[in-house]
Parts: structure tokens; sequence; C-alpha cells
């Protein structure tokens, strides 16, 4: 072989011994500077106040911030209450809510966003006129649609009045007026929001399915149902991730859906994690236990959203 | 790049115009408050007018929703930044906690210079006054414990003035029988906790409900008498109908108002709604005391809380304290607004009958001590015991607490929980 | 494009009625509270209160819109909820401009100007967009009173306060740092998928970092860039936590906290027919971004911010 | 001194060495391929040489300058890309024209040199046009022309043949040697495809894993490849690679190749390789199949050709001419034979071993002996 190595050493000292101008450093750190405002708005921001809720969750803090470390009383309080279901805990109820919620919340979201997105994509005439329908509420904030879906839903004004009224004097609909039904109306009230969202994504991914592998399942003697089923929708992985994850930090963040429909239920029985953390630090002036919820709620949310992203980073960055 | 640049300068412009305005700040008030109904906005536009004519200007901060909550958010947002308003709409309990945390400011000159310890009822002050300063400017008394009934319905059913909660109970029946509903209840935790603060008077009398909801004894918590007001609040959860949940509380004075429904058990903002109405007292509807209560009065009471804002917007804010407690404006505000004036010696000649009726009632209560603060309004104990009074209500309310022995015991341990 | 359709030829037409039916009654269920709102605001108030929520108005009156338009009391002031548009157009214009920009920037940086460290830093802004709100209200309420601080003492040395403490730039500072998560995560997926030889072709050509951005990924952002000002635009116009904690008085409220005031009043006969109307009127902006732009919003969620 | 000189140059990703120290040059005009299997580091090399990757240690150099730390822009060099990166938002006149225009040339001078480029690709009529109406062949002008109108030092290739079909490739081909020997341009071009390699070059480099195996003109590379890699790698068919035994025999030192189910191959040691001190070593003989061939075909001027009779496996006519696989030494060997030989698998064959060109590898290192 012909190669003959340099001294290592030499070269690069070569290499640096031209002058590097002020303005070609600055021009090598440019992609650092512009990203560095943004970065430091988050680390400050976001974690920041995170670390200051973590220590507040540890002090006796009432009305107000209090630094003295008082230790774990709030947390203790919150776990005692975990498991206080008869008669339920408002932070029982709340987390159990949420797991209600976040479960139904995503799962028709998703059903009702694919089974959208899929009827849509059939070559649907007039499909410009009903994709904004569907997407709408998505633009609406709940201080503007609440009253309308409390209307609708209340048994002495909405649905269920409207139908005696037309004659089908047997129909009762009266959850959002029943403690153990109420947080399905919440679910219905959040799924009519997001759910067209939902469909637009995966409107938008079956619109990227290359259409060369439908033709060869399709000429495989494939039928509609199993195309869809053995075919589009296992293609359609990434975006059932990626809903998933847009849904559940709308699960968790939920709070004007609840306060809007239902003012927190009958007793107390729609609340969810973020209305108790809202109660405790803002009505009740119990911030140590507000902040201990926020934490647990933040913990929560990392159990979810960190393996995926260490996942999703790690399978795609070169 | 350019236009992201003229966005930057657009933004710093408009704002550099904007804090222009700041020069003002020292000729007016800021005032932060949840009164945006139309009423209530008159209301306050007596005020404004009242302050005008001294040369101060008004900053509106109106902040509605969830009985003044978004609104004490803000204000806790606002503190926190240091940007403390002239003034803003408080409750009891919070003005204290605000005086603790030392943000309010001091009034006790305006205060001595204008008698305000002699006019203003001493359980009030115990809400406005903070070790001997005064931090608030209490705007109205607002009494509970008060029936409002729908007169054409009561004819209807021949009812009469109940005297006793057992004479209560008998005359819901009798509207019950006769197809109305007899008993308006808006079920949120508030509404039914306020209703519950009547009950408990009426079942344990005055030194009870001191004892129970004002020092939060425990023995009078889990006696006997607690458990039998929570029999009597199950006695009357009977009497609503089945889509009371959720409501809120006007709605259900409109149920009155309109006669679907013969009664309401609210405190006397109720009536402010009756007056929109264009109704009369002794036509058109009647105010009596819940049975068994009367001579004492449950009260609430709207304050304007003093922030300690810089020296130089001190004499606004000292102009607004005195516009508030001048006698023109407690009479003017509180005629529209069903309640009663803070202070004793108003005269009682704009008021209506029921006016007249809790003008008297103030007055005689605060000289017999029977003034009580009210548990479900925060004016009985700090929030925190307060709301957890509440959820212990609505839930049994609600059912999910099921019997009076357990809403005790429930009771107990969530008031020492948060204590 | 796609999909089985290419087959819908052969198909029977009971197949397409049972699919425009089914289109049909989700377009309905998804109508329901606009329909209920719209028909609310053209009613006379004893209508509302002695009819049905689901009747057409028999006695149709824009009475209702006109007093949401001018009349309607959002605190002392009553003049109606139509000048807080401007209030909200000045937060909301600002604040979707830079944080998408911001978002462009750092999804530009964090795929085609790679450095040690940028997964986790990716990481961490995402996370960020997890973060519920209440959470940072105080906390956030404190820095902003500082940066108010700042700027009053910037008023009494230079003579101006270059906007620090001003309520709508504090609401814009707000809007900025909780929007970048979403941005930045939007941008960077949507820039995974750019040709990096685009990148490199650019830097041989002669532009500098700026110069690339602005005239190679600027101009074939189009897609995401209606995405992102989508979302930003309609949850930033929607906030109300923030704007009625930080900007509560009647001359900087945003349009939210106006709406909030009319119609969540708690005493006095509530004018279904005038919240309605007010509520419709205030949610225009977004109405029309999601009509007018729909088609492209789910054109851009194609072209890579799904994928991530 | 050369006009491009490329000096102990390293690069590392993390703990990972993609280029191991590189040391190549060229001269003014000529036209350097970078060949070798994907994953070679060949690109990462020819991104190191425009600026688009920095360099762990080492040295490049353009007429004795070093260049490297120099941002891309300020190298004078253009590229033209696998993807050819044209930008989509623009039109073809305002891609060529990009470069010229962050230069800050004036527009006039522009649009000049664009239509003098335009003209000189025949792509004048599709400068209005935008990168997705053009067709494979006609962004692949373009691209060029992106990097012609700049008249810059070096020109840089990222195999940009490889998207398009097989007869364009051919074609493009031809352009791009023409327009190397009209322009007297200096060009450093990428590809994985050896006949390319071989058909432009005026030096290829071989590289793998980051390692350089030899450079050298086509001619060095294909007749006397340095090391079994680049035997192996360069041409088409490959060549024959057949382990072989040094024997003496009768004052002569001579080859023994083994085949199964038949006699040993005695073969003379190639000219190439010097004899002393290989008795009795195991070596790999190297031979082209155009070296081995029927009886009639084989070089006249040839100074030591040997036939050897062996059995047919399998006969392949490629048209121009017939391939004809045989088994030697445990390996499959393909003859190159004449288009019109009567040649039948299964039959017996006389083969006619050119040892002239053939050489012989160090089956230990590898290396040329």
């Amino acid at each position: 072989m012909t190669i003959t190595t340099l001294p290592d050493r030499v070269a690069a000292q070569a290499g640096a011994t031209r002058p590097v101008s002020l303005r070609e450093r600055l021009q090598d750190l440019l992609p650092k500077i512009v990203l560095a405002p943004s970065f430091v708005a988050v680390i400050v921001f976001v974690y920041g106040f995170i670390l200051w809720t973590v220590y507040l969750s540890f002090t006796n803090s009432k009305t107000f911030p209090n630094y003295n470390l008082t230790g774990t009383r709030a947390y203790e309080r919150l776990w005692g209450w975990t498991f206080e279901s008869d008669p339920p805990s408002s932070w029982y109820t709340s987390i159990t809510n949420l797991g209600t919620f976040g479960v139904l919340y995503i799962g028709l979201c998703m059903a009702l966003g694919l089974l959208l997105a899929i009827l849509l994509d059939q070559k649907i005439r007039g499909e410009g006129i009903l994709r904004p329908i569907y997407l709408y509420p998505m633009a609406l904030s709940f201080i503007v649609t609440g009253v309308a879906w409390k209307w609708f839903l209340d048994p002495g004004l909405g649905l269920e009045k409207t139908l005696h009224a037309w004659g089908w004097e047997s129909f009762h609909f009266d959850w959002i007026k029943n403690k153990d039904r109420v947080i399905y109306t919440v679910v219905i009230a959040g799924v009519w929001q997001a759910s067209g969202f939902v469909m637009a994504m995966f409107l938008a991914g079956l619109r990227g399915i290359d259409s060369e592998i439908m033709k060869a399942a399709q000429i495989d003697g494939a039928t509609t149902v199993q195309l869809y089923r053995r075919i589009v929708i296992p293609m359609l992985r990434p975006i059932f991730l990626s809903a998933f994850i847009v849904l559940a930090h709308m699960a968790i963040k939920s709070y004007d859906l609840v306060v809007a429909l239902t003012s927190g239920g009958p007793g107390g029985s729609a609340w969810l994690p973020s209305n108790f953390m809202y109660e405790y630090t803002f009505k009740r002036n119990e911030m140590a236990v507000g902040s201990a919820s926020a934490v647990i709620m933040l913990m929560t949310i990392s159990a979810i959203i960190v393996p995926y992203l260490y996942s999703e980073l790690r399978e795609k960055g070169r | 790049m350019k236009s992201i640049v003229k966005v930057f300068a657009g933004a710093l412009l408009a704002s550099t115009v904007m804090t222009g305005a700041s020069l003002a700040q020292t000729k007016e008030v800021q005032m932060l408050h949840w009164w945006t109904s139309g009423g209530e906005a008159a209301a306050l536009n007596v005020l404004k007018q009242d302050l005008a004519k001294e040369g101060y200007g008004w900053k509106d901060v109106p902040v509605a929703g969830g009985g003044g909550d978004a609104a004490m958010t803000a204000l806790k947002a606002m503190v926190a930044a240091g940007n403390y308003p002239t003034a803003s709409q408080m409750l009891g309990y919070t003005v204290l906690d605000y005086a603790e945390a030392g943000v309010m400011g001091d009034l006790t000159e305006t205060a001595k210079k204008e008698g305000w310890d002699k006019v203003v009822p001493a359980p009030l002050q115990k809400f406005s006054v903070y070790k001997g300063k005064w931090v608030a400017a209490p705007v109205n008394v607002h009494s509970v414990n008060w029936l409002w009934i729908n007169k054409a319905v009561m004819d209807k059913i021949g009812g009469t003035e109940p005297k006793t909660f057992d004479d209560f109970v008998a005359l819901l029946d009798k509207a019950k029988k006769a197809g109305v509903i007899p008993l308006a209840l808006g079920g949120q935790s508030w509404q039914e906790a306020t209703m519950f603060d009547s009950i408990v008077l009426s079942t344990g009398g005055a030194d009870f409900y001191k004892k129970a909801f004002n020092d939060l004894d425990e023995a009078s918590l889990k006696s006997d008498t607690m458990k039998k007001a929570f029999d009597n609040l199950g006695k009357l959860k009977a009497y609503v109908d089945p889509n009371y949940s959720g409501r809120d509380w006007n709605l259900a004075t409109a149920m009155v108002i309109k006669g679907d429904a013969l009664v309401q058990v609210m405190g006397d903002w109720a009536k402010g709604e009756f007056v929109a109405a264009k109704k009369a007292p002794g036509t058109d509807f009647l105010c009596y005391r819940f049975p068994g209560t009367d001579g004492t009065v449950i009260y609430n009471s709207d304050m304007f809380g003093m922030f300690n804002v810089p020296a130089d917007r001190r004499a606004a804010q000292a102009a607004l304290a005195t516009a508030t407690l001048s006698k023109s404006f407690q009479s003017a505000f509180n005629v529209v607004k069903g309640s009663v004036p803070a202070r004793t010696d108003v005269p009682d000649t704009a008021f209506d009958a029921c006016g007249k009726k809790g003008i008297a009632d103030l007055k005689s209560a605060s000289e017999k001590n029977t003034l009580f603060g009210s548990l479900a309004q925060g004016y009985g104990a700090p929030p925190a015991v307060a709301n957890a009074y509440k959820d212990v209500v609505t839930k049994f309310v609600h059912d999910q607490i099921k019997t009076s022995d357990e809403a005790v015991k429930q009771l107990v341990k969530a008031i020492a929980d948060a204590k | 494009m796609s999909t089985a359709s290419s087959s819908a030829e052969g198909r029977s037409t009971l197949d397409r009625v049972v699919i425009y039916g089914l289109l049909g009654l989700f377009a309905a269920f998804y109508l329901i509270p606009l329909f209920v709102m719209l028909v609310t605001s053209f009613k006379p108030m004893d209508e509302i209160q002695s009819g049905n929520m689901l009747a057409l108005p028999r006695d149709p009156t824009i009475e209702p819109w006109m007093k949401a338009w001018g009349e309607a009391c959002v605190g002392l002031t009553c003049a109606g909820i139509k000048g807080y548009f401007w209030n909200s157009t000045k937060m909301v214009v600002p604040a979707v401009a830079i944080s998408t920009v911001l978002g462009a920037l750092n999804g530009y940086v964090l795929t085609k100007w790679r450095f040690r460290g940028h997964k986790v830093v990716f990481g961490l802004m995402l996370f960020a967009c997890f973060i519920p709100f209440q959470a940072v209200l105080l906390p956030m309420a404190t820095i902003l009173g500082s940066l108010g601080r700042f700027g009053n003492d910037l008023q009494d040395l230079i003579g101006t306060s270059l906007g620090f403490g001003n309520p709508t730039v504090n609401l814009v500072i707000v809007h900025v740092v909780y929007g970048l998560g979403f941005t930045t995560l939007f941008f960077r997926n949507y820039y995974e998928a750019f040709p990096t030889e685009l990148v490199k072709a650019a830097q041989v050509d002669g532009a500098s970092f700026f110069q690339i951005f602005w005239r190679i990924m600027l101009p074939n952002s189009a897609p995401i860039f209606v995405v992102t000002v989508i979302y930003q635009f309609t949850n930033i116009w929607n906030d109300f936590l923030f704007a009625s904690a930080y900007a509560g008085s009647g001359d900087v409220m945003p349009m939210t906290v106006a709406l909030n005031n009319v119609v969540n009043t708690s005493t006095g006969v509530v004018e279904y027919n005038v919240n309605m109307a007010a509520a419709i009127i205030a949610a225009l902006p977004t109405l029309f971004v999601y009509v007018v732009a729909g088609r492209y919003f789910v054109r851009g969620l194609m072209a890579g911010a799904v994928k991530g | 001194m050369a006009f491009l000189e490329i000096a102990g140059l390293k690069k590392r990703f993390g703990n990972v060495e993609i280029l191991k120290g590189i040391d190549i040059t060229l001269d003014k005009g000529g036209f350097l391929v970078l060949v070798g299997p994907s994953g070679c580091g060949k690109s990462t090399l020819l991104n190191t040489i425009a600026g688009l990757e920095t360099i762990t240690s080492g040295e490049i150099r353009v007429e004795g300058t070093p260049i490297n730390g120099l941002h891309p822009s300020k190298r004078d060099i253009a590229m033209v890309f696998q993807s050819y990166a044209l930008y989509p938002n623009m039109t073809v006149a305002q891609n060529i024209g990009f470069a010229l225009e962050m230069r800050g040339v004036a527009k006039a001078d522009r649009d000049k040199a664009i239509a003098d480029v335009a003209k000189t690709l025949q792509i004048s009529h599709l400068l209005d046009r935008k990168p997705s109406q053009l067709s494979g062949g006609q962004r692949q002008r373009v691209a060029m022309g992106r990097a012609l109108v700049r008249n810059p030092r070096i020109f840089l290739f990222d195999e940009p043949l490889s998207n398009l079909d097989a007869k364009l490739r051919v074609d493009m081909r031809t352009e791009i040697k023409r327009l190397h020997q009209t322009t007297g341009a200096t060009i450093v071009y990428v590809t994985h495809d050896q006949i390319e390699a071989m058909t432009l070059a005026t030096k290829i480099a071989v590289l793998k894993d980051g390692e350089l195996q030899q450079v050298g003109t086509p001619a060095e590379i294909y007749n006397r490849p340095a090391n079994l890699f680049v035997a192996d790698f360069m041409g088409n068919p490959a060549m024959n690679l057949m382990e072989a035994s040094v024997v003496s025999e009768g004052g002569r030192t001579l080859l023994s190749l083994t085949r199964s189910g038949d006699n040993d191959i005695r073969l003379p040691v190639p000219a190439s390789a010097s004899s002393q001190g290989l008795d009795g070593r195991k070596v790999i003989l190297g031979i082209r199949p155009e070296a081995i061939t029927d009886r009639d075909g084989a070089d006249r001027n040839a100074s030591a050709v040997e036939v050897v009779e062996s059995l047919v496996e399998v006969v392949e006519p490629a048209g121009s001419d017939t391939f004809v696989v045989t088994h030697i030494a445990g390996k499959e060997v393909t003859a190159r034979m004449r288009a019109d030989a009567d040649v039948k698998a299964g039959s017996r064959l006389p083969f006619a071993f050119n040892l002239d060109k053939a050489v012989l590898f160090d089956p230990g290192t590898g290396r040329r002996i």
C-alpha cells in the first residue's frame, strides 16, 4: 500500500496556523447562537418553573409561595386521598376520571378520526365542504362552545326536551346531571373538539401512502376491508403515535372543558387532575398540595412521553 | 429577514407608544372586579362617576367567571408580578391572606377621618382591618339566610310564612302536591353549602352555628345536631327537580320569578334578579328569613381590598375608599345589588321592603352579636376549610356520601385536614 | 392521489350511499353546537326561554348581533366586543410570527446544522409542550413583573421602556415561550425530510446561514408554515388563562377575556342570544382560518408534521 | 507542486474513523475519480474537499494554499450532487445564477453567464421552468450548468449519474468527458461504478473502509492492482483469483494449481512478480478474463502463454464475446473467448493463459508481489 501518513499533529497545526477571523468563528457558532434564545427560554420558563413547582410541593405554601421546606406533607395527603374511594376524595375522583377520560377520549378520537379519514378518502364529492365541518371545532375555544354543549346535554333544555317535544317521550339522557356519567359527557364534547384534528392527521397519512402498494394489494385480491385492515392501517402506525402524543397531552391538560361544560359536575364528580391542581393552588390556597399534584401530573406525563421521545429520537437521529 | 425585523420593530414601536399612558397612572384607580353583568356594571358606574367628579380616572380590570375565581387568579398573578391594582373586589379571608403577605395598603388615616370604626359592624371589621390597619373598604353586606318565594304560587297553594323547619317542609309538601317544583336549587357546591349554612343555623341555633362554622369547634362539628342538620338537608333534597345539578343560581332564581318553582334558599343577591325582572316585594315575591333563623344574620360582604401602591397613587386610592363608603354610594349601589349597606347609618328610604328588613336585621344582629360569617361564602373560615366543607356538603347532596353519620365523619376529617 | 378508490367505479351504489350517509351523519354531529349557537343568536329572549333550542327562530332578529357587537357590557364599558379584535390582533400576530419564525430557525438548526447533543436539546424543547399552564402562571407572573420593573427603569433612564412590562408584550412573550415546543416540533419534522443536499449546494454556492434559511428553506416551507400558523393562531387567539391573568385591564384585554366577561356574568338575566352572537363573533377569525386554510392544513400535515 | 493536494487527511465521527489518513494529489486539469463500495468514505472525502464536512486532521491544499477551515463558499469549488439539489422554488435560470448572486455579481453579467452556460448545455429553452417540470436528464444538465457558470478552480461530482437510466447515463458520461476535454477543468468525481471510473478518469483513487487502496491511472489500476481488493473491485467480469503454490521444478520456479478430479496445473511465474524468495510459498494468481482465451485468440505478441485443458461448466454468450466458466483451484474461473468460439458446456477445452497480464498476490497481506 502506498499510504504514507503525515504526522497528524503537524498537519493539524498547519491548518490552525492560518488566522481564523472573528467573523468566521461567529459564522461557525451562528447555528448555536440562533438556537440559544429558544433553548434558554425553555430551560428557564419550563424546566426552571418545574423545579420551582417541585420545590414548593415540599413547603407548606398556602396562598402565596413560601420557601421554607417543611417536608412531604402535601404528598402524604395526596397519597392518602389516592385510596379514598368511598366517599371518593376529590383527588381519587380526579385520577380515576383521568383514566376513564383519557382512555375514551384518545380511543374515540382515534377511532372516529380514522373512520372519517377513510370515508373522506373515497373520492368524495364535497370533501371541500365536509373537511372544514369536521375541523372547525378545533378552532373554537371552550368558552365559546361550552355553553352550547351544556345546553344541548341538559335534559331540561336540550336533546331530551327536544325529543320529548317531537313526541319521543320515553327518551332519557341526563348524563350531565349524573355523578357517575358526567365524565362521559366531557368525553363527548372533547371528542367533538379534537377528532377532526385527528381526522386531518390520518387523512394526511392516507394521502401519503404510495398508491402502488394499494394497487398491488388489490391485484393480490384483497377486499377493501382487508386492504385497510392489513395494509393501510398498519402503514399509518407513525400517525397513530403522533396522534396519541397530541391527544395525550390534550387529555392531560384538559381543564376548561370540565369547567365550561359541568362546572365540576355534581359533587365535583367531573374533576380532572388539572382542575384539582387549579382548585388547590388558586381557590383553596393550598399551593403546596396544588404543586404536589402538578408534580405528579408531570411525572405521569414523563412516564408516557419520555420513552416515546427516547425511542423516536434514537431510531431516527443520525 | 427584513420582515422579521419589521415585526419586531413594529412590536417595539407599538409598545413604546402604549407605555406612554403610564404617566396618567397617578390620577386613576385600577380596579379589579368580577361585576360584569348589566346591573352590577351600572352600580359600579356610580362609583366611577363619583370618582370622576374628584378628578380621578377609572381603569377597569374586569375578569368574570366562577364567582370571582378567575379574578382571584388574575389578582394573584398581578401581585406575584408586583403590579398591584389600586383596589380589588375581594372576599373575607382572602383580604386577610393578602394582608398577611404584606401587600395591602393602609387606609387608617381615611378611616379615622370618616369614622368608619363606629359605623361598620364589628364582624366586618375583622376582615377589613388587619393588625389595627384598615386594608379594605366594605361595599355591602349580603345576608345568606333568606327564602325567596313567588307570591302567586304561594297564594295558589295557600301557604303562609314558615316559622320552623317543619313548617317549611310542610309548605314544600303543599307545593309538591300542587304540581310546582317546591324548591329551586342550583346543584353547585357553593349553592348547596350556602343553603346548608341556613339549615345549620336553623337546626342548631346561633351559638351552635358560631361554634361549628366560625370557631370550627370539633365537638360541635361531630355533634348529633350537625347530624340532624344533614338529615334536614337530606329532607330538602327531596323537593328539588331532577335537573338541578350544575344549574347556575340565577337560573334557579328565574324559576321562582317565572313561577315554575315556589322558593329558593339563597343570599339576598337573588333579590337583584327579582328587581332586574321588574318584580316588587310583597306583590310579586316574598322575602322571609330562613325558618328558625329570624334575628340572626349569616353574612358575607364584598370588599374593595386596597393594595400597597406607590405613594403617588395613594391619593386616588383614598378617594376611592372614601367614595366607596359614602352614604350616597352605599345606598345607590345596594338598592340595585339587593344587599344592604356596609355601614349601619345609611338611611333606608331608597330601599324596598326586603331591603328595609335587611337593614334592620343587620343592625339588630350587629348589636346582639348574632351576626355570623357564612362558611360557604368564605367568611366563616379560610378558603381551604370552606372548600373542604363545600366538598362534603355537595358530596352528600349528590349521594356520594350516603348517610348523615358518614357526612359528619367526613366533615370533621375534611376540616381537620384543611386546617 | 391514493387509496382503493381506483376501484370506486366498480363499487355498488349502496356503498356510496352508506359512505355519504355516514359522512352526513357525522357532519350533523359536528355542526350541532354551531347550529344551536346560530339559531339562538337570532332568537329574541322570550323565544329562547319558551321554545325548543333546536328550532329555527320563529321571529328572527339581528338585535343580539348588534348588541354583542356594539353594546354588550365588558365590565363597566358597554361598547360591545368590537374593540377587542384589535387588542387580540396586536398580540396574536406578533406572537404567531415570532414563535413560527423561531420554530423554523430551531428546526433548521436542529436538522441541518446539527451539533453534539442536538437530540437532547430537541427532546427538552418537545417535552416543554406538555407542561400544564396553570403550573407556570405564578412564576411567569413574577418574571414578567421583574421585566416590568426593568421597563420602568429603562423608561426613567432612556425615556422608553422598549415594551418591557407592557401587558400586550408580556402576552407575546408568554405565547412565544410556550409555543416554541410545538413550532420547533413541526418544523424539525418537516426539515428532517427536507433534502440536506440542497443546503450543501447552497453552501457551495456561497449562501450564508441566514441566506440559506431565507432563500432556500423558507420558500419551500409553505405547507408547514400553514400548519404552524393555524395551530399557533387558534391556540393563542383562544387562550384565556394567560390573557386574563396578565392582561385583564380594559384597554389591553384580548377578545377571549372580553367574551368571558360578556358570557360569564353571574347575575342578571343571561342574554343567551347576545352571548351566542358574541361567541360567534369572537370566533370568526379562527373559524375563517380553518375554513379557508383547511385544505392546506391537511396538505401541510402530509408534508411532514405528522411524522413525529 | 500539484494543483490539489490532500495530505494525511483523517476524519472521525465520535469513535468511528471514517477516513484513516488519505494522501492524494491531482494536477491542474486532471480528472480524479474516487471509487469504492458504498460506505468506503468516498463521499465523505468529497465533502471534506467541498468544506461541507470538517476534518479531524490533515490538510487540503489548492495551488499550495491550505483550504481546510475555509467556508465552502470561499474555496472556489462547484459541486454537482447525486440528487442534483436544484432549488425547487427557483427557476432554472435562478438556480444557475444563485451562486453568482450570492457573490454579488451584477444582474446583467449574471444573465449573460447564465445564457452562455445554458447554450453550452443546450438548455436555453428551459430557463424559465421550475425543476419540478424537468426530466431527469434535464435536471442533470441544470445541475451541471449551476457548477459550470461559476468557472471554479475545482469541480466536484457526487455520483451525478446514478439517478439516470442506463442509456442516459452513457450519454451523460460522454458529455462529461467532452466537457472535461474542452474546458480543461479540474474535476474530482465520486462513483461506485468502476466503468465510469475507468472511462472518465485521468487518475483513480480506490477506497475501502476509509483507507486508500491505490491511486493511479486507469491502466495502472486495471493492470497492476495494488492488492486483492482493487483487483476484485475493478473490472467486469472481475479478475480471476486462484490459489497457487510456488514450486521449483527443474530449475524453474513454477506455480502449481490444484484441481479436483483432474491433474494439477503448472504455470510459469508472471514477469510482473520477481520469483526470488517465492519458493515454497502460497500465492494468489490474478488473471483477468480477457487474458484467458481459446488457443487461437491468444495474444501473438505475448511472451508467456500457457495452454491448459479444462472442463467447461457454463457458457455465457454476451454478443461481442463469449464468456466461458471453468473450475480451477477450487474457484470459478472466467475466460473470454471470441463471440463465435464453438464451445459447449460439459466439453473439455484448451484455455490459453497469457501470463504477461497476470499478477501475483500475497495471500497473507493481500498485496501484490
